[in-house]
Order: C-alpha cells, then sequence, then structure tokens
C-alpha cells in the first residue's frame, strides 16, 4: 500500500482553507517532490484555490499555469488535488471530483485527490480529517488512514490549534483573493513563516 | 387699488392661526386613522406573477443587445409562442371583482373614510366658521385669473388679487402642509416600519391594470418589433482602440 | 470640518436674509421718500450675489461627497465575493458546524 | 461611544454589502453591542436579524434564540420573524418543522417570496440539488423578475456542472443588470468552459465587455488572454481571424504585466503565460 505524508506546510493551508470560508466550496492543489514510482509520497505544500466558483475551468487553467511554473522552479511538481464541498454531509470524492484532478492526473502519476471531511474536521483537525485516494484510471482507490501521516505529527497538530486560535486563517489567501487583489500572494510566504513558527 | 388694506389683528388670531392648526391637526389624525384601518393587501399569486411577466419582458426588450442573439431568440419565442406563449397565453376573463370581491368594498369605504370625508366635513366647518375673511396677502403681484382661486368667497371685484380669503387659506393649508406632515410623522415612522417588518415583498407588486390581457398583447407587439443588434459585436477592437489613446 | 461647514453655511444664510432685509428697507426707504425705483445699491446686490456664493460652497461641502456620473461605478469595487452571497438563500449545514464544535 | 457607533456602521455597511462576516459579526455583537442595541432606535431591529443570522451561520444557537426572542416581542405575528424561526430550525438540522413553519407562511401570505426562497436552502442543505433547482424553477415561474433567485439557480447548475442552463441564467440576469461586470464576466466563465469555437468566441466578447466596464477586472483580463490564445492556436479559425487574436493576446499579457508591475509585483509565475 503506499503511503501519503503531509506536511504541517500543506496540512495546516489545507484547514485553514476550510476554515476561512466554512460556507463554501474550496479546492486547491498540493505540490510535492518528483519521485515517480515510489510509493510513499510527501506533499511538502499546498497552494490554495478557489473558494467561488471551482466548477469554472478558465481561471482554474490561468492558476494551474502558474502553479506549476512556480513550482518547477522550486523543483517541485503538482502531484495532488485537494478539495473539500460545501455540504456537511458531502464527503465523497464523487461529490468534490473535479477536472482539475483529471489534469493533474495526466501531468504526474500516481496523483492523489484529498477530500477534507466536513464532518471530522474541527480546530483540533489531524489526519482523520483527510480522505485520501490515488487516481487510477479514472478510479479512485482510497487510502487507508493508518497510511495517512503528517510531519512532524506532534507538532502539526499543536500548530494547527494555535494557528485556529489566532485565527490565522484571516491571513490565508487563495487565488480567488488573488485575483481580486492582485497584491495579495497566494504562495502564503507571510503565513508559511507564521506556521514555522510554531514547529 | 393702490391704497393699502389694513388687516385687523384680530382676525390673525382668531382665523388665520385657526386654520393652520385645524388643518394640520386634522391630517395627523387622519395619518393615524388610516394606520388603524389599513388592511394588510392581498395581492393574488397570479395578478403578481402578471407583473413580473411583464417586467421581464421590458427588460428583455430594453437590454436584449447585450445577449447573444440566439438567447435573445430563443427568450422571444418563448414569449411570444403562437399558442401559450407566456403572452399569448388563454386567461379566464378577469371580470371585474370590484361588486364581488368584499375586500374591495371595505377597502373602498375605508379610503372614503379616511381621504373624502373629512375633507367635506372640515372644509364644510371651516367654511362656515371663518368664511368671508381676508386673511392674508401673497407678497407678490397677480393677474386677475388668480381671484377665483384665492379669494373663494369672498366676491370684491375691485380688490387686488393677491389677497387670500379664508376658504382659500384653507386649501392652501390642505395642500400645502404635506411636506410638514412628512416632517412630522418622519418618511419612516414608526408605523410603516413595522409594517416594513412584517413583509418587505408584497409591497414590490406593481399596480396591475384590472385586465392583463391588454398589458400582454401590447408586451407582445412591442416584443415581436424588437430587431436585435449585439452590442458587442465588434467590443474586442474597441477595447484595444480605446487603451491605446489612453496609455499615449 | 463638518462643523465649519455647517457654519459657513449658516453664516451664508444669515448674510443673505440680511440681504433681502436691507433689501426692503430699501424699498420701503423709496417708497416713504416717494423716490423711484431704479435698481438696488450695489452693496446689498454685492451682498446677496457673495452669499449666495457662500452657500453653494457650504451646501456643497455640507451634502457629502459626489457620486460617479458612470452607471456601474458602483459596482467597480464588487467582487464576486460579496455579490454571491444572497441571504435568502444561506445554508447553515456546513463545515462551519464542525469548527463551532 | 465613539466605537459604538462606528460598529453599527461596520454592521449596516456589511449588510447592505451582503458581506457574509458572521464571524465577525458575532465579534462585534459579543464584544459589547449586544448591552446597548436598546439604544439603536428603528435600527436595532436590522441588527438583530443580522446577528441572527450570523450565529446561525457559526452554530451559535443560544445567541440566534435570544435575537429571535426578542424580535418576536416586538413584533409577534411577523412573517419575517417566523422565517427567522424556520432558519433556526434549519440550522438545528431539524428540517420537517422547519418546512412546516415555512409552508404556513406560504399559506399565510400567497406571495411572500422569502419563504419560498428558504425551501430551496432547506433542500440545498440537505444536499438535494436535483430538489432545489425544481423547487427554485417553480418558484421562478411564478417570480420572474427575481434577480436573486436567477442568480442561486445559475450557481446550482453551475455546481451540477449543467453549464448551458447556467448560461441561460446569467444571460437573464445580464438583461436585468447590463452594466454588471461580475456578471458579463461570469457569462464567459460559463462559456468558456461549455468550449467550442463559437462558444469561446462570445466568451471573448464578454471577456472583453467586462473589461470595458470595469477595467481592474483581473478575471476578465486573464479571460481575455486565455480566450484568445486558444482561438489563435485554433485550427478551425481562419488566418485572419488567428492574426486578430494574437493581437489580443499580445495585448491582453501587456497589460497582465502592466498590472502587476503597476502594483509593483515582480511574479515569476507570470512567464508561464509566455508560450
Amino acid at each position: 500500500m503506499s503511503e501519503v505524508k503531509f506536511s504541517a506546510k500543506a496540512f495546516c493551508k489545507i484547514i485553514l482553507h476550510a476554515a476561512k470560508y466554512p460556507h463554501c466550496a474550496i479546492n486547491g492543489v498540493l505540490l510535492a517532490k518528483p519521485n515517480a514510482g515510489s510509493r510513499e509520497i510527501e506533499f511538502v505544500d499546498a497552494v490554495p484555490l478557489f473558494h467561488i466558483s471551482l466548477h469554472l475551468t478558465p481561471m482554474s487553467e490561468i492558476a494551474l499555469m502558474q502553479v506549476d511554473e512556480l513550482a518547477s522552479k522550486m523543483g517541485l511538481v503538482i502531484a495532488g488535488y485537494y478539495a473539500a464541498s460545501e455540504n456537511i454531509r458531502d464527503n465523497t470524492f464523487e461529490k468534490t471530483y473535479h477536472k482539475v484532478a483529471e489534469k493533474i492526473a495526466s501531468n504526474y502519476s500516481p496523483s492523489y485527490v484529498v477530500v477534507v471531511n466536513n464532518s471530522k474536521v474541527s480546530t483540533e483537525a489531524d489526519s482523520s480529517s483527510l480522505k485520501v485516494a490515488q487516481l487510477s484510471e479514472g478510479g479512485f482507490r482510497q487510502i487507508e488512514e493508518q497510511n495517512i501521516s503528517l510531519s512532524p505529527a506532534q507538532a502539526t497538530s499543536y500548530a494547527i490549534v494555535a494557528l485556529m486560535q489566532q485565527k490565522a486563517f484571516q491571513k490565508l489567501i487563495d487565488f480567488d483573493n488573488h485575483l481580486d487583489n492582485i497584491c495579495a500572494d497566494w504562495m502564503n510566504v507571510e503565513l508559511n513563516k507564521t506556521i514555522e513558527s510554531y514547529l | 387699488m393702490s391704497a393699502d388694506l389694513i388687516v385687523d389683528t384680530q382676525i390673525r388670531v382668531w382665523v388665520f392661526l385657526p386654520i393652520v392648526v385645524i388643518t394640520f391637526l386634522v391630517g395627523i389624525i387622519r395619518h393615524y386613522v388610516s394606520i388603524l384601518l389599513s388592511s394588510q393587501k392581498k395581492v393574488e399569486t397570479q395578478q403578481f406573477q402578471d407583473s413580473q411577466l411583464i417586467l421581464r419582458s421590458r427588460l428583455l426588450r430594453e437590454n436584449a443587445k447585450y445577449i447573444p442573439k440566439a438567447a435573445f431568440l430563443s427568450r422571444r419565442q418563448v414569449f411570444n409562442r403562437e399558442e401559450d406563449g407566456y403572452l399569448t397565453q388563454q386567461r379566464p376573463a378577469v371580470t371585474s371583482s370590484m361588486m364581488t370581491d368584499p375586500s374591495m368594498m371595505t377597502d373602498m369605504v375605508k379610503g372614503n373614510l379616511t381621504n373624502v370625508l373629512p375633507m367635506i366635513v372640515v372644509g364644510g366647518w371651516i367654511n362656515w366658521m371663518f368664511s368671508g375673511f381676508i386673511t392674508t396677502k401673497v407678497p407678490f403681484p397677480l393677474t386677475l385669473r388668480f381671484k377665483s382661486m384665492l379669494q373663494r368667497g369672498i366676491e370684491l371685484n375691485h380688490l387686488d388679487a393677491s389677497w387670500v380669503s379664508s376658504a382659500s387659506w384653507y386649501f392652501l393649508n390642505v395642500f400645502g402642509l404635506r411636506s410638514i406632515y412628512a416632517l412630522v410623522l418622519g418618511e419612516n415612522n414608526a408605523a410603516d416600519q413595522s409594517r416594513q417588518m412584517q413583509d418587505q415583498m408584497s409591497g414590490a407588486a406593481m399596480a396591475m391594470p384590472p385586465d392583463p390581457k391588454v398589458a400582454f398583447k401590447a408586451e407582445w407587439e412591442a416584443l415581436e418589433i424588437v430587431d436585435h443588434q449585439w452590442a458587442l459585436a465588434d467590443i474586442e477592437s474597441k477595447l484595444i482602440g480605446e487603451e491605446k489613446v489612453k496609455t499615449e | 470640518m463638518a462643523a465649519f461647514h455647517k457654519l459657513v453655511l449658516s453664516l451664508g444664510f444669515l448674510s443673505m436674509f440680511h440681504a433681502a432685509y436691507s433689501a426692503a428697507q430699501h424699498r420701503s426707504y423709496l417708497r416713504l421718500n416717494e423716490l423711484d425705483f431704479t435698481g438696488l445699491p450695489s452693496d446689498i446686490f454685492l451682498q446677496a450675489l457673495l452669499s449666495l456664493l457662500i452657500i453653494m460652497y457650504g451646501v456643497l461641502n455640507v451634502a457629502g461627497n459626489f457620486k460617479e456620473i458612470k452607471a456601474s461605478a458602483d459596482l467597480d469595487s464588487k467582487s464576486w465575493e460579496t455579490f454571491r452571497n444572497i441571504p435568502s438563500f444561506y445554508t447553515f449545514s456546513h463545515r462551519g458546524k464542525s469548527f463551532a464544535a | 461611544m465613539g466605537a459604538q457607533k462606528s460598529d453599527v456602521e461596520q454592521l449596516r455597511y456589511w449588510r447592505e454589502n451582503n458581506d457574509r462576516k458572521s464571524r465577525e459579526v458575532l465579534d462585534i455583537w459579543l464584544n459589547g453591542l449586544w448591552l446597548k442595541v436598546n439604544s439603536l432606535g428603528n435600527e436595532k431591529f436590522l441588527v438583530l436579524e443580522q446577528v441572527c443570522l450570523a450565529a446561525l451561520d457559526c452554530h451559535i444557537p443560544n445567541v440566534a434564540e435570544t435575537c429571535i426572542e426578542s424580535l418576536s416581542q416586538s413584533f409577534p405575528s411577523s412573517l419575517r420573524v417566523r422565517k427567522l424561526h424556520a432558519m433556526y430550525f434549519e440550522a438545528k438540522e431539524d428540517f420537517g418543522t422547519a418546512t412546516d413553519i415555512l409552508n404556513s407562511i406560504i399559506k399565510a401570505d400567497e406571495t411572500n417570496s422569502a419563504a419560498r426562497k428558504r425551501k430551496v436552502a432547506v433542500l440545498k442543505a440537505q444536499g438535494r440539488t436535483v430538489d432545489a433547482i425544481k423547487e427554485l424553477t417553480d418558484y421562478l415561474k411564478i417570480f420572474m423578475a427575481d434577480v436573486e433567485a436567477w442568480q442561486e439557480l445559475a450557481e446550482l447548475y453551475i455546481s451540477e456542472q449543467d453549464f448551458s442552463k447556467a448560461a441561460f441564467c446569467v444571460e437573464e440576469l445580464i438583461l436585468h443588470n447590463p452594466h454588471n461586470h461580475l456578471l458579463h464576466q461570469r457569462y464567459a466563465d460559463i462559456k468558456y468552459t461549455i468550449g467550442g469555437l463559437e462558444n469561446l468566441e462570445t466568451a471573448r466578447s464578454y471577456y472583453s465587455q467586462a473589461l470595458k466596464i470595469n477595467p481592474k477586472n483581473m478575471r476578465a483580463l486573464y479571460g481575455l488572454y486565455l480566450t484568445s490564445s486558444a482561438l489563435s492556436t485554433s485550427a478551425k479559425c481562419s488566418s485572419q481571424r488567428k492574426k486578430e487574436a494574437a493581437k489580443l493576446v499580445e495585448w491582453s499579457l501587456k497589460e497582465i504585466k502592466k498590472r502587476y508591475s503597476e502594483a509593483n509585483l515582480m511574479v515569476t509565475a507570470l512567464a508561464a503565460l509566455e508560450i
């Protein structure tokens, strides 16, 4: 079975993105170091993309182009897609399925889909608030919970509690925010520093 | 005519001011009575739907140039289809519900009660109490035609037209005090607010002519003759051209 | 600043009334001396004009800012962020519940 | 006193702007506004309603309860307060009771659009999007000129990936409000998503229109770039048109870069666009 690891940066950003827009469906992409064929994957960073209208493609294309460019400069690849749906009970991969995931899969294999489990997520979120599946031949192969881990595990779970208390989600910027105000930085350099300070 | 008339100061105290006060107070009483009597006007769903339909088709006509031609044509088709288009559908004839609907009657009675009745009663009373006085003078000269308006109740041929009789003063007050009411009672006073709180929508229902057929027919005709010109046909070059001028 | 402009406005009105009163005085003076009316003295005229300008200045500043003449100007600052929020259709069964608990 | 005034103004601004800043609204309320609410005059009730919504949104039921309580004391028979009651049950996921209340409101007042809209929201909250769409189309048959409902329907169709119907709804919105750049941009987004040569051209026109109405709309600018670059490489286009499209690509790229340099940003990611 393959193993999936989330770095603190990636995990916190996913959860904070979900916390910033609790009433919206959200999505984003996950970056990893390329080592094709390996059973293990570690997502080192996440880029929050949209919360306004995920299903319309033009802005996703723009975002993917830019993220890809930047990721390749840093020696990373887009290897995963994360999403959370609007309704608390929709936690299936099918409901959150998106063309972007398909696109990522065509570029990098094996690629993963991560769904934020709306009913499990909380201010003390841990790896159980995420559901991960590997995307293969149009189907989802869910990865069991014990194979999903955070690195470093303990520090990350402390960090997320502190970040939620600080309301750090207000500082999180996704690509939609960037499009409304181009001065907002979707790479979240500032937020990364905050996250690291808690580790 | 040039010799100035001097009006007794007693007239000011006992005629001029009382008329102002009476009309003002009657206005306020009428306002509260009408609030007391007013019933929430019920709008029929059908009527509401008709007015919304008309509104939508009017918008379609006016702003058609902003949507693509195909979109416009399909909409017009839906509105104007031969048999069951929105504007051509068969409606059971709306008989005048004036006599059959009791609520209509009570509404009319209430309207009379609050508007016409006080006018007659108070007007008559004032005519009877304060008739035949000259009350005030407008500070500018007027032509003879104004005599009938400003000097009701006084038949003096040689009196300058800028003098105002008591009966006319009353009418001037009735019509002139409206903005004062708004000031005193407020545009959105307590009563208005509570009604607004109860329901914000039904006020939006437009007044409809009793027979929607006529309005539908007119709308149908107007929609038929709209010639669709897409406003965005050449927008790209306009955009670039405009921007060029700006940057240079 | 608003208080200052209100002061300017009331001063303007005072001055305007004073001009009007002076004009009336002038008329009655003429009548008493049985002179013909030819025109207002230039100082009253000037005062009226000046107070008009002062009132205009005061009103413009008291009344608030100007609106854009472009019909869509108000919309320029809007974004989908707020535009798509429709209170009538809010739903409450969303992630907020998990975060609140 | 000064602090309170700005709080109320802030709330009013959010209310009029349709901002869904529930956490912030609630913070203002709990940070002392609730003590002073009686001094607000007529605005009190609007504030209470707003806070009630915010509390429901944040799932803090006791605040919502107090708001509804004091509202129903002031307006015991108001349908609008009853609607809040229904929303309270909605937030508690007691959809049956909520629907019952809403039905009783509609029975009392046939033309009460707010209650009908809530019924759509109830269905949406249960995740029954298809039913919600059906309910909403029924609603729109009566209330044809209701802009909010058209907008919501468009969103629902988009979430169901039924883009051509969503496009219809946005057309309707454009008819109602032809000077709103957001609508033109959204229409173009949808057309682009549908794809195909003709739709691409339409999308390009609408992006241009959005950009013309509001030159600051970045999405429209990016969209214009995207559509025209797609057209300039499309095999089905004539060479004349390709040339035009290429000119647009160049222009929009220049504009995009100008925007970023005006904001003093050096964005390396923009290099991705120059292919």
